[in-house]
This record gives structure tokens, C-alpha cells and sequence, in this order.
């Protein structure tokens, strides 16, 4: 039931994946709103982080998000570089010493990313930026947990949610990031990032749930 | 696309290592990660500037390095901010001993990369203010949003604040310059063409035949509104009445006047519309004292031009005369 | 046809007077007929330099008036040369006793005008002399036609000419080190994108998307051959093989690289080109000295640029890094 | 028989108007094998002879060309602004002091009018330029009235003389002016020059016939 290193390094590829075949539609999104590079921020950063996670010695899973996190930073730039680095060093920060990750482990530090993009984002829900994807999908994951359905289900769940959160960021006009400068005009266009945290949701669910 | 590249993910490296070899006796470029200096820095004693952000809108902010400027620069890839890495390498490196200074342009991604490097290059024993520029008047505000963008005054930051550094004042006092000459500056822009980002090998967005973007930001973010071509007298009309009112700008002011052009505009174009600026001010009572007319804060090929104005004293006028020597901006030396 | 503009019939009148507004502290701008003077022409005892040539090329040749460069330029409509009332009017207004030159740009056009403007100078009592600059390869040179298109040396000739002038040389060493240049610099071209002259509305040719034009002329004139579009380092070595064989440019020489955007070149796709040319030289052992890299004779708002190579000696170094202060192109003033 | 004034004038005025008329072929000629302004360049300075022409009180044939020349001089520029202006300044210094203007008058001054642009411009026949049309026009002007033939006849002869020359420069390769910049390339394309001279030759026609 733990998730091993093994799947910890699968959610990783199978994002980068996700990123690499949706990088277009990404950037599209933000070519609506923003400054359409979305797509290739991700990608470019994500391509920079396969090989040094492949060098990396089979070790614990805080070390891999770490190594996630600084190629994050160092090679997307843009806004979401600081911020999926910042999701990946609280889950590195959160997992720390865990010898083994257990869901709750994995609950408990989702929600700690989140809480990390938004104090360093200020990011409110509602804002049409990733958090919308984010903390639904953080809250579904924890409650599901709590109401006692299996690991899948809750990963399933998480899934979904952040789905749903991404659509729902379509009719909301922005009001942090690039797409808040068009004001009114924002509303009607899916936020780029919350599309990329939807994908990042369903990697992990594809790598971590033992039934699929 | 038809760019003059070769392949779209070395366009930064590449551009880099051209400007190395033409300006060695200048600047020194390192590639690890990326970052162009001063040749002659750290200068002992110097508050040090530093600036960066997306590439694609050069000469800012790489041609902007040298005596009397800026200290170093960080591009990032082409209208992506630097990363961390980057502010900090650069800022470690010009650092003299007076503190570094750090010219943020307002988008969230250069905020955040900034703030980071700031909090490592702290952790490093460097003192470190930054002043966030955020003169667009295109970006209607307001306290729960991103806020206004930072564009032209952020060219006018960096030779004054240059020229206060270079004339020995203190970090706290070339901060507060900073924020007086942003505070006092305003800019909006406009757009006939997109540009195409080498990497996403087409059009940013796409504008009729006779259309134009008004309020256009500089990595072709849509603006305030689309509108019917127009003649470059009303054009600058609409930028300047929202720049006037927005300070606002007031009869017996002396300004700057900058008319940028943003890529793809011909300087036939903008010599037109500085004549239309100039005629528009004087009508308001407003007299420009000095003006800067050309391509100095692009976005890659657009079509299309910005107007920022900056309110003048002594103080201003005494830096922006001082001797500046980069590969964009040069005089007195 | 999407231009900053009011009127097609207006652009080069309003570009004057945007001038004549911006610049009124260095120069004066004539309106009837059109040319633009130095503010403290004519100066006496020193060889006046005029130029002159259609307009679209900004800010060759009105950006290159001032001190260290030309004493005055006549601006035509838009790639069209001026005529001789204007080339009359400005050598008279800066005639300062010892002479002036006129460098001409060898088009058809260019030597017409500027032969009568010089016969009527001349009845007037001024003495004139004339130097063709012509150094484009693309050109297929002969004897019975045109011969060669004056475009990137024309820059260099009036940078380094207005330096011999000021430092108080006679006319004939002037016009001799003027044709020296011209002997000593080739340069060729390529496009991307064509260019739209305002009053013909439509673009002056079509290239398919997946074309260049090589050995395109400033005024879009089709060049040598179209080719498959290409890398930045292949386009670069085709250039420059053209020019370095041509001369030819041999092991050993010193020479000032300029390239040179067209208009709607950013200035990354230029370093690019710089960084390619600057690898392409070292390989054939010849040492760029000097350098120029921007659009400072363009056509308009193509996409495209041009490699200027001129053979470089002592003397035309200390001319090259004399002052100039010009609103095109300024150093040590 | 001889050529009056207001013939003169309304010869100017034919010209002016096919001109404007065929600004925009003119123009896209020059496109195909220079720089595109041909037709521009005319039309600026025939529209800027108009007003000068109509404010001439009515005087004799030689100050009417003189003032149409000086006009093209400056306001056209380009190569076509000195050539023209020398068509002109020529048709004046040769019908100076004339009080009637007879069609051997007309004839000679044609030909020196020719004489001065081939002294300014040094093109040879067949070198693919105004001369091409020119040329064969005043010979043909000249042949036909040696030959008897009525001037209505023998301006006829010179604009269809002028129209073949034209269509002859087709195949040329241009040796002067901007086209030879093209070297073989610019085989194929009709001179510029050449068609607002047939232009020329045809408002002479048009004009100047009685039986027309
Ligand atoms: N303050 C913020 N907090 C959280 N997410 C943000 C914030 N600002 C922007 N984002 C997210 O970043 C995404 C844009 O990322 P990207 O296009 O890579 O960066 P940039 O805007 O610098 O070009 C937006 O779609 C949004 O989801
Ligand atoms: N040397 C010359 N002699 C005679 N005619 C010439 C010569 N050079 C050019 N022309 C004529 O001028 C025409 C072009 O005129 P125009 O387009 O107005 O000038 P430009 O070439 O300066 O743009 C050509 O088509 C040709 O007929
Ligand atoms: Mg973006
Ligand atoms: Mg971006
Ligand atoms: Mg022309
Ligand atoms: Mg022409």
C-alpha cells in the first residue's frame, strides 16, 4: 500500500509525459490569456528533470522530489518554475525521513505543497490560477482518506477534482498571474496552470493506485 | 515561422555567446548559468544594479550592462523569466560590498524567481532590495490582482539609478530613486502585429487585417482593447490621454518622453508618432525635456510602439545626462 | 497595410517634423525642401559632408547627421532619392568654405539627382566632389550596366569621412578616403519578409513561407537567387563567402564586421548572425576589430539583414573610434 | 497645322491623366523588376505639374515644357524625376523662341529630348529602359514626316513605335537602372520607364492629331 520509490519516480515520468504530449494545448491555453509558453516552460523543465532523476541512485523518495524541485527552479523560470518547484520541495520537506510513504503521508503532503504555492503565490481559490486545480484535489484526497475509501478511490478522486477545479477556472475572470492584466477578458479561457495540475493529479494516480 | 535562427531551443545560448564575442572589451558573459556583467565588475564600493527577465525584448536588458547602467542582467528564455540561479550567480558576482539592487519588472514569474534569488543572495551574507516596477497604465489595478505590469519606465529605472550608483550613492538611496522615478513614470502601449516565440513556432494571437491591440503588453498579452486601425495621431492620442490622467501629468511639468518601439515598427513610424506626442503635450501645457525615440524595450518582431512619459526634476535630468556606456545606450563616453 | 502612419502621402513631411521636434537641440530640419542639417552647419573652414537617398532606411541618412558624421542629409519620399532642389539647398546651407562632399549611393536614381544638384552647386561657386559607394556582391557587376548597389559601406564611409572632416582634412583627402572605404568593404544581404512602401500599400514582392531572398536590395529589390529557407549559421556563411571571395578579405586582415537588421530582425536574431560571422572569420584567420550590430540602414519593416566587411588599416581605426554624436549612432560625445 | 498652346497643354494634362490612370500598373511593373514606386513617382510629380501648368497665363510652348520639367525635377526624384525632367528641359530648349511649334519642330525637339536622356542616363538602345520606347518613337516620328506623311500619320507611327519598343523590352535583360540589378531575371518583365514613355507618346498622339 506504501508508494515506493519506484512509483515516486513513474508519477514524475508519467508527468513529464503528460507535459511533453499536452504541450501545445498548454501553451495555447496560455497563448489566450497569457504569453503562451505554458506548454514549453513545463516541458522544458520537466525534459531537464528525466535525466537527472534517471542518475539518481535508487534512494528515498523526499531526495528524488528534492532533485525535482531544484531542476524545476532552475530551468523553467516564468511563474510556474518557483511554483512546481515549490510544489515539489514541500513534498520532498513533507516526506522527509519517511522510510516508507504511506497515503496519509502522501495526503498530508499534497496539502503542504498547496500551502506552499499559495504563500508563495498569494494565490486565493477562485484567483484561475493552478491553486484551483490544486486544492480541491488535495481536499478530495484527505477526506476521502478520512472517510475510509481505499487508497485508489481517493487517488481517483484527487483526480477528478482537479479536473473539475481546472474546468471550473473557465468562467472566473483572473486575478493573479498574466491573465489577471485583461481583467474581464480572462473569463471564458481555461487556466493554463491549473490544466498542467490536473495532469499532474492524474499522474499520480496513474503511478500510485495498485488497482489500474 | 521565418526567423533567423537555428534552432529554436539554442536561440538564448546562441544570442549570448554573439554577444560575447562582440563585446568582450565590454561585458562578460557566462553561460553557467546565464548572466551578462560588467567587464570591470564587481566595482568596489558601487551599490550594484541588477535586472533580468524574458528574453525577445532586447536591447533591455542585456544591452543595457555597463558603466553608468546596469551591473549585470539575467535573460531569461524568450519572454520567461530568469530562473533563481541565474539572479543569484549574477548577483554574487557584481556585488562590491554596497549592496546589490534589483530592478523587477511586476509579472508574477519575475517576482517569484527574484524573491528567491533575494532570499539565497541574503542567506549569503549580500545585502539586496528590490524595486518592482509596475508603470502600465493598460492594467486596470487593484490591490487583489497582479497588479500593473512593468515595462518602458523600467528602461528609464535603470540608466537613472545607474548613473546615481555610478555617482556614489547609497543602496537605501538609489531603492528610493528607483521607486520615485516608477512612481512618477507611465507607459502604455499598442500593438498592430503579434510575434511569434521561436519555441512556439507561431503567432502569439492574431489580429485582423485592420486591427489593432491597444494596450498591448510586451509579450503579446492582450491589451485593454481591439480596435479598427486608426491614424498614429489618434493612436497616440488614446495612449497619451490615458498616461496624462493616470499620474496625472499636469500643465508646467517638464517629462521625459520615450517613445519605444517594439520590434517591427520603422523609425519613420515612430519619428510620426513622437511628432503627434509632442504636439499632444504641448496642447496639455506639458513641455519634454528630454525624449528617448527607438527600438530600446522590443518584443521580438511586433508591430507596433509604447509611450512612456516620466516626470522630470534637476535630480533627473542631472542622471539621465550622465555619461552612459552600453551596447543600447550611449552617450558622454 | 498595417503602419503607423496618418497619411501615405504625408510620412516623410510628419517624419521631419518628428524629427525637427526631437532633435531641435543638435539639428535643423529644412521642411522646403526637405534635408536636415547639422545646428551648428555650415562650419567654417571644415569639408562639409552631405548624403542623402529615399527614405525608409532610418536612421540612415537623417540619424546620421551631427558632429564626427554628415553635415547634412536629404531625405527623398520613401525609397525614392531626392531630388537636386533639396541636394542644392542642403550643400549651400553647410558649405563652410573648404568644400563638400556628397556620397552617393550608386542608384540610377541617386547619381541623377545629386550629378545636377552638383552642377548647379557648382555654378554657384561651391566646390563638390561626389563618391559612389557600390559595394553590394549580390550584384553580377559589369561595365555596361549599373554596376553594384551602394548599401552597407555607406554607413562606414559617412561614420569615417565625418571624423576625417572634423579633424580638419581638405576635400580631396576626404573624397579619396571616402572611395578608399568603398574599395575596402563589400557587403551583402538576404530577406525574410518583404517590406510595404505606404504609398503603394501593398508588399514590394511575396516570399512563400518556407523562402528567403538572398542578395535582396534596400529597397526590395530581388536579389541573387530564392532559396529554401535555412539555418542562421548556413545563411551567414553564404553571405559572407560571397563578400570574403569577392575583395577578397585574406588571412591576416583586420576588419569591422557590421550587421546590419533590415528592420524587422530582432536584435537576438542579429547576435545570432554576429556569433556565426565571428566563428566563419576566425576559421578563414581574419580578426574582426570593430564592430556594428543593429538596423542602421533598414528597409522599412523587412526581416532580413546584411554583413558589411571593410578591411580595416590604423587610420580608419582612429577615425571609426573618433566622437560622433548623432542620434543614429553616438560614442565619445 | 502647328501646334497651339493649348494643344501643348492639353498634351500635358493627356499625360498626367494616363498616368494617373495606370499609376498602379506602372507601379507593379517596377515591383516585378525594381522597387515599386514607378508609378508613384510619376504620379506625384504629374499631379504637382497640374496646378503649376494651370497657373501659367497662357504663353508660349517652350515655358509651358520648361515649368512641366522643373516640376518633375523637384518632385519626383528617383531615376524617372531627372529623365523626365530632361524630356521636358529638352522639348524646351529646342522649341525656345518658337511663336508656332510645326511638326518638324515637334519631330527635332523629340529627338533632342531623346539626345538628353541618353547623355544623362547612358543607356543604349536594348538595354531595357524608357530609351527602348523613346528612341524608336522620334524615329519613327521623324521617317514618317520625311516621308510625306501627315502629322496625324506620323504621331501615330511614333505611338505605335513607342507601344512595340515597350513590348520589345519584354525579353531584354536589363543592363541600366535598377532592373539590371537582376541580371537575367529580369527577362520577362516589361520596363516601367519604357511603358509611361509609350504613355508619353500616346497623349502626344491624342493631342496634338487634328483628325482625332
Ligand atoms: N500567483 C500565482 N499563484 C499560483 N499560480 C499562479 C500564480 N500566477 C500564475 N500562476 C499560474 O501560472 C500559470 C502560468 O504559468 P507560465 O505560463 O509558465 O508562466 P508565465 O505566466 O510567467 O508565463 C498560470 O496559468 C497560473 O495557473
Ligand atoms: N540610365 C537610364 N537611362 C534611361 N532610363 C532609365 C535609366 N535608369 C532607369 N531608367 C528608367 O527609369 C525607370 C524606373 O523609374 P523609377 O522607378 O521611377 O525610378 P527608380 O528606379 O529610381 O525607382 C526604369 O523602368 C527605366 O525605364
Ligand atoms: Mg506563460
Ligand atoms: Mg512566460
Ligand atoms: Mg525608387
Ligand atoms: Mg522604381
Amino acid at each position: 500500500m506504501a508508494i515506493s520509490y519506484s512509483q515516486a519516480l513513474d508519477f514524475v515520468q508519467r508527468f513529464a509525459q503528460a507535459v511533453a504530449t499536452d504541450k501545445e494545448y498548454l501553451t495555447e491555453l496560455d497563448a489566450a490569456i497569457g504569453d503562451g509558453d505554458h506548454g514549453i516552460n513545463m516541458d522544458r523543465g520537466m525534459r531537464a528533470v528525466l535525466p537527472k532523476v534517471d542518475a539518481l541512485t535508487e534512494g528515498d523518495v523526499a531526495s528524488l522530489f528534492r532533485t525535482v524541485a531544484m531542476t524545476l527552479i532552475s530551468t523553467v523560470g516564468g511563474a510556474s518554475g518557483p511554483l512546481y518547484g515549490t510544489v515539489f520541495l514541500q513534498l520532498a520537506t513533507a516526506l522527509k525521513d519517511k522510510p516508507e510513504v504511506q497515503p496519509a503521508d502522501w495526503s498530508l503532503a499534497l496539502a503542504s505543497a498547496v500551502g506552499g504555492v499559495q504563500s508563495r503565490g498569494k494565490a486565493m481559490p477562485e484567483d484561475k490560477t493552478m491553486v484551483d486545480a490544486l486544492l480541491p484535489a488535495s481536499q478530495a484526497l484527505s477526506d476521502q482518506l478520512a472517510a475510509g475509501a481505499s487508497f485508489d478511490a481517493a487517488l481517483k478522486a484527487a483526480e477528478e477534482a482537479a479536473e473539475a477545479g481546472m474546468k471550473a477556472t473557465i468562467p472566473l475572470v483572473a486575478r493573479k498571474g498574466r491573465a489577471s492584466y485583461l481583467g474581464e477578458r480572462s473569463a471564458g479561457h481555461q487556466d493554463p496552470g491549473a490544466t498542467s495540475s490536473w495532469l499532474l493529479m492524474k499522474a499520480a494516480r496513474e503511478a500510485f493506485a495498485e488497482g489500474s | 515561422m521565418k526567423k533567423l535562427i537555428n534552432d529554436p531551443e539554442n536561440v538564448v545560448r546562441e544570442e549570448l555567446e554573439g554577444i560575447a564575442a562582440a563585446h568582450s572589451d565590454r561585458l562578460k558573459v557566462s553561460l553557467e548559468p546565464y548572466y551578462i556583467m560588467r567587464a570591470d565588475a564587481p566595482v568596489k564600493g558601487k551599490v550594484a544594479i541588477v535586472s533580468g527577465g524574458g528574453s525577445g525584448h532586447e536591447p533591455m536588458h542585456g544591452g543595457f550592462v555597463g558603466k553608468g547602467m546596469l551591473d549585470a542582467a539575467c535573460p531569461g528564455e524568450v519572454f520567461t523569466s530568469p530562473t533563481p540561479d541565474q539572479i543569484l550567480a549574477a548577483t554574487q558576482a557584481v556585488s562590491g560590498g554596497a549592496g546589490v539592487l534589483h530592478i523587477v519588472k511586476n509579472y508574477t514569474g519575475d517576482i517569484l524567481n527574484f524573491q528567491m534569488a533575494a532570499d539565497l543572495a541574503k542567506e549569503d551574507g549580500i545585502e539586496v532590495e528590490a524595486v518592482v516596477t509596475n508603470d502600465d497604465v493598460a492594467v486596470q489595478d487593484s490591490l487583489y490582482t497582479a497588479g500593473r505590469r512593468g515595462v518602458g519606465v523600467t528602461v528609464l529605472t535603470e540608466k537613472i539609478c545607474g548613473a546615481a550608483a555610478e555617482a556614489g550613492r547609497s543602496l537605501a538611496e538609489v531603492a528610493e530613486l528607483c521607486r520615485k522615478v516608477n512612481g512618477d513614470g507611465r507607459s502604455m502601449g499598442m500593438a498592430l502585429t503579434s510575434c511569434t516565440v521561436p519555441a512556439a513556432g507561431k503567432p502569439t494571437f492574431e489580429l485582423g487585417e485592420d486591427e489593432m491591440e491597444i494596450g498591448i503588453g510586451i509579450h503579446g498579452e492582450p491589451g485593454r482593447e481591439r480596435r479598427k486601425l486608426a491614424p498614429a495621431d489618434e493612436i497616440v492620442e488614446v495612449l497619451a490621454t490615458a498616461i496624462v490622467d493616470d499620474l496625472p501629468f499636469k500643465s508646467g511639468d517638464r517629462v521625459l518622453a520615450f517613445v519605444n518601439g517594439l520590434g517591427g515598427t520603422p523609425l519613420v513610424e515612430l519619428y510620426i508618432a513622437y511628432r503627434a506626442l509632442d504636439r499632444f503635450l504641448k496642447g496639455k501645457g506639458i513641455a519634454i525635456e528630454r525624449n528617448l525615440i527607438g527600438p530600446y524595450m522590443t518584443s521580438l518582431e511586433m508591430a507596433g510602439f509604447s509611450i512612456t512619459l516620466l516626470r522630470l526634476d534637476d535630480e533627473l535630468v542631472r542622471y539621465w545626462d550622465a555619461p552612459v556606456n552600453t551596447p543600447g545606450l550611449r552617450w558622454g563616453a
